[in-house]
């Protein structure tokens, strides 16, 4: 019993099928708990006023962007190394999912912006890079969508994300050359406590916890999904091959 | 391969299309910008050195979609694939060719289009010299994006979304190596990165571009 | 060196076409393939060409010995005949003999830009670059399309003396008989049986 | 007349290439200008009005070399010219296609792709506006060009060289009102010059790319 | 309505190619055009077409009553067969009928994008246009290209019963024979001599 049995399809649909429910439900109360608690529960701070409630959407979101191309690499390595068609598909589910994620990160930081630094959008380095990483996304897709035959279409995105994952971390360096940025650093580091009190920090974990599972809802859901298509078109060609 | 690098540049000459269209691409470009910011030459010398590598920028990728697709298109990609030449030699002849007729014209004549864009005195041989380091990666990387999409008819688009990010690591380092120049600052640090991104994808991305090929071909 | 087809399955756009095909075609012979419009001709030599992966079964052909031709013939409209075929010869590392344009009667046109030729003048074109990479199988699909019948009658005496003569092999798809000496294959007889399961991506998904 | 222009917009829509390509092109220049010229957003937002003219320009021309060149490559187009419908209305059909495809997602787009160089917020209707008088102008420009160039191939350098010089009219006059709308100045003037432009091409144009695809398809 | 040619000369890329032409066809009559390759079929037949000026003769024919067919058939890759030809039925402002789809044998591929087809089944989709338009004067150059047997006698009979004998004409080059009881015009007796001034534009300057 190796972890590659999860690779078959029928057997992929099987197990995840019950666990999507759980995963849906667990972000749902995650996020219901960890929202209401930052949102109503929690003392404006002094700096941002209320606005810093924000940070419930917008962190978790921004972490689940980066998460989601990170899984789309390592799903695009098994399938150019192993070639399971199920971590094709489910590199094929995570980008959209992901380049959702980027959007909101992207929707909320501006919004954020307007009253923080009096300005929807400034050229600030992690600004720019969910810009850049935004743009790689769109490719990712639009390339999957370009590609009639699904197998080629798999190669080929594989091969993208591997040299497009070089490429996003050169111009993350690059673009921290570029400009010294407004933009907060990072809170969730070893020294976390020394940048946001607990106050804040444990809705937040929260929230983490709810998009994280959110986004594994919805990635094997749509896994499961693009599973099904495929294995529809495969029944249709079947029929059609009978009938002629 | 020199035999495909050879043919390829007579084609280029042949249609008129080679070094011309990135040129006059360029110079279009470059010619517009006053019309539509204004005249005002202090913005103008500000902005000159990065309009000049974002024309260049785009002058390259809008010559990318005829790397392979005509050769596709006419069936002699195929007969190509079949020659003894492996596919990362015919990649990387590609990309040497689609250089020699962009990249280097583009170099040579950022420095007499910067007269248009009011450019400092002082920012010619800055222009000229990241330029010069940076192109070559921009040929590079762009073959790489033509081969992904070869298969795609009317790819242009694609082509163009898949290679702009690609492409963003060089345009900063050389577009803000080209400011500094111009600017008497520390440059050393952008053009060693441009050089190092230059050098990365040369080594790298033809193999890369031939495995793409080979799944294209399929 | 003998080209040996076992058990092949082709499939076009993840559709079987043809199943369990077997053949042997030996030095200095050819084999013509036959079938109704879409029986899988084109896919079969494709697949045989290297250009496609087989379904199924095995394909004995030392690398880098076949040529494939079909329609599109790689011709670039502004290079004239001889610095297409050059260009071939070159691409192959063979060296140039002015013979081929003999061959394929195209020595009245050699300077003329490929892409002022009439469609019989440039198929002929496409032909001569057989002549031109010296590889020992060539897969032809329909190499005689739009050639008049004396194109047609000295296409077929090259391939008989100048090819097959020396030892090569030929396997061709055509609608139109060549009269060459030679079996036919008629590919209507492997058509992929519908009921069976394929074996291609689908298989996974079934 | 009608069949023609839905077959071009579903060929758009079916290859991906129509309301994307011009869009994604002009994304890219627009996120380009700042990594070539540095991130100042007083700067940006002074070039800002003309950056996205000149964006919108590019989008437009280089989509134009798509307007006869498929048809002419697969043999539809003498087809279609042998079709009771006159060549006339066959132009005119297809710049309305391409200005579907691509002047109204471009004027739609521009509003929010402001934001990234900082527009300031007068500036957004005067954008919208001059850009959706402007580009129908473009456009059918543009379609007497690709018309002129049909049976070249690889024509689209010298496409773009016969268009940018009849572009630069509404390019002045669009970018003009746009900046100076932005300030609040007076705009009637190049506004009016521009509508002017925009009818007088939509007028008389058509019979010129007529008239010269009957010349080219001899 | 009659096609009738008189004293007709033509000339491709400036060179002159046929000269002092003549024939006539009437309602219900196809001619076929022969001659080897490069004997100026196909430039003959687009000057019929109107494509291309003549350069001397006359050519009766009413207007917007005749249609070319070539290899290149205007086939767009990314709309399915049907959606291909409803397009032409539409832009000739003709009512669209599914028999034609009976005629070319195209039923069973009716929904396939046209970029799939085979060589056989695409130039059926091209021949198909013909049926759908409605023109009364058909100018074919090498209709039969990439068809099996059956598909050309099939396309034969739609010639024969439902064009020609509606009083339809049809002017035919090919190289194979299609089974038409039709006269032949052999090009090769009307070539022009290359080196005699021309009556083109040349002309005036020599
Ligand atoms: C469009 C604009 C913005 C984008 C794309 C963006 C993106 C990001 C990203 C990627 C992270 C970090 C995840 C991590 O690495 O831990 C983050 C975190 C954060 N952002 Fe933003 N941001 C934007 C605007 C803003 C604004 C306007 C503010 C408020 C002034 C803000 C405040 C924060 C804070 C406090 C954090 C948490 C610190 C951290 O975990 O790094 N962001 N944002
Ligand atoms: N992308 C595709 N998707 C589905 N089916 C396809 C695709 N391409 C080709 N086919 C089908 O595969 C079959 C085999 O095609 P192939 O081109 O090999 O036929 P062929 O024998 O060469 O025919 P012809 O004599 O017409 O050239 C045809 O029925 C064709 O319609
Ligand atoms: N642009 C050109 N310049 C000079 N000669 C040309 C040009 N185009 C065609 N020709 C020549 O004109 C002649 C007539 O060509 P055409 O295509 O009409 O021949 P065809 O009878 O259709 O031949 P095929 O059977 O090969 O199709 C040929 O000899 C050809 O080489
Ligand atoms: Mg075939
Ligand atoms: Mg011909």
């Amino acid at each position: 019993m190796s972890i590659w049995e999860y690779a078959n399809p029928k057997k992929f649909i099987a197990t995840t099928t019950p666990v999507i429910p759980w995963a849906f439900g667990g972000a749902m109360l995650c996020l219901l708990v960890g929202l209401v608690w930052g949102f109503f529960l929690t003392p404006q701070a002094d700096r941002f006023g209320s606005t810093v409630k924000i940070i419930y959407v917008h962190v978790p979101s921004a972490m689940m962007a980066i998460n989601a191309w990170a899984m789309m690499l390592v799903a695009s390595l098994i399938w150019l190394i192993r070639r399971h068609h199920v971590s094709a598909l489910a590199a094929k589910a995570a980008a959209p999912v992901g380049m959702t994620m980027t959007l909101i990160a992207l929707f909320t930081g501006a919004v954020w912006g307007q009253p923080m630094w009096g300005t929807w959008w400034a050229w600030d380095p992690r600004l720019t890079s969910f810009l850049i990483l935004f743009l790689f996304y769109l490719g990712y897709i639009a390339l999957w969508e370009a590609i009639p035959d699904p197998d080629q279409a798999a190669d080929l995105t594989s091969v993208l994300c591997l040299v497009g994952s070089v490429f996003a971390i050169l111009s993350r360096y690059a673009v921290l050359f570029w400009n010294q940025g407004l933009h907060q650093g990072a809170t969730l580091s070893l020294d976390a406590k020394e940048n946001i009190s607990d106050v804040y920090w444990f809705p937040l974990l929260v929230c983490l916890a709810g998009f994280i599972l959110l986004f594994v809802a919805l990635v094997l859901m749509r896994t499961g999904t693009e599973i099904r298509v495929r294995r529809l078109r495969a029944l249709e060609r079947q029929a059609q091959r009978a009938l002629a | 391969m020199k035999a495909l690098l050879l043919r390829d540049l007579r084609l280029a000459i042949r249609a008129g299309g080679g070094f011309g269209l990135s040129l006059a691409f360029f110079l279009i470009v470059v010619v517009l910008v006053p019309f539509g910011v204004g005249p005002e030459s202090d913005i103008l010398s500000r902005i000159g050195p990065g309009i000049l590598w974002v024309a260049a920028l785009l002058a390259t990728l809008l010559s990318l979609d005829r790397q392979f697709a005509l050769d596709h298109e006419d069936g002699a990609l195929p007969l190509i694939a079949t020659s003894p030449l492996p596919l990362e030699a015919v990649a990387l002849a590609k990309a040497l060719a689609h250089w020699l007729t962009t990249g280097l014209p583009l170099t040579l004549a950022a420095a007499p289009l910067g007269v248009l864009l009011n450019l400092d005195p002082a920012a010619y041989p800055w222009i000229v010299l990241t330029l010069g380091l940076g192109t070559p990666a921009l040929s590079v990387i762009g073959t790489f994006g033509a081969a992904l999409t070869v298969g795609i008819r009317r790819g242009g688009l694609l082509l163009s979304l898949l290679v702009l990010p690609l492409y963003v690591p060089t345009l900063i380092f050389g577009a803000e190596a080209a400011r500094r120049g111009a600017q008497g600052l520390e440059v050393a640090t952008p053009l060693l990165m441009l050089a190092g991104i230059t050098a990365g994808s040369l080594a790298l991305l033809p193999f890369a571009a031939g495995g793409v090929l080979r799944i294209n071909l399929r | 060196m003998t080209l040996r087809v076992q058990g092949l399955a082709v499939a076009r756009g993840g559709v079987p076409v043809l199943t369990d095909l077997g053949f042997t075609v030996d030095p200095g012979h050819a084999l013509v393939l036959r079938g109704p419009n879409g029986a899988g001709k084109t896919t079969l030599l494709r697949v045989l060409a290297g250009l496609a992966p087989p379904l199924a079964g095995r394909i004995d052909l030392p690398p880098e010995s076949a040529a494939y031709a079909s329609h599109a013939d790689g011709i670039k409209a502004t290079l004239s005949v001889t610095e297409n075929l050059r260009f071939w010869a070159a691409l192959y590392g063979r060296p140039w003999a002015d013979q081929v344009l003999d061959d394929f009667d195209l020595r009245t046109l050699k300077d003329r830009p490929a892409g002022t030729l009439s469609a019989g003048q440039s198929r002929r074109l496409g032909l001569a670059r057989l002549g031109v990479i010296g590889r020992q199988v060539l897969l032809l699909d329909e190499p005689t399309v739009s050639l008049d019948a004396a194109s047609v009658a000295r296409f077929a005496a090259w391939l008989r003396e100048r090819h097959l003569g020396r030892g090569g092999i030929a396997v061709i798809a055509t609608h139109v008989p060549l009269g060459l000496d030679a079996p036919e294959l008629d590919l209507a007889w492997f058509r992929a049986d519908p009921a069976a399961v394929s074996h291609g991506t689908d298989a996974a998904f079934l």
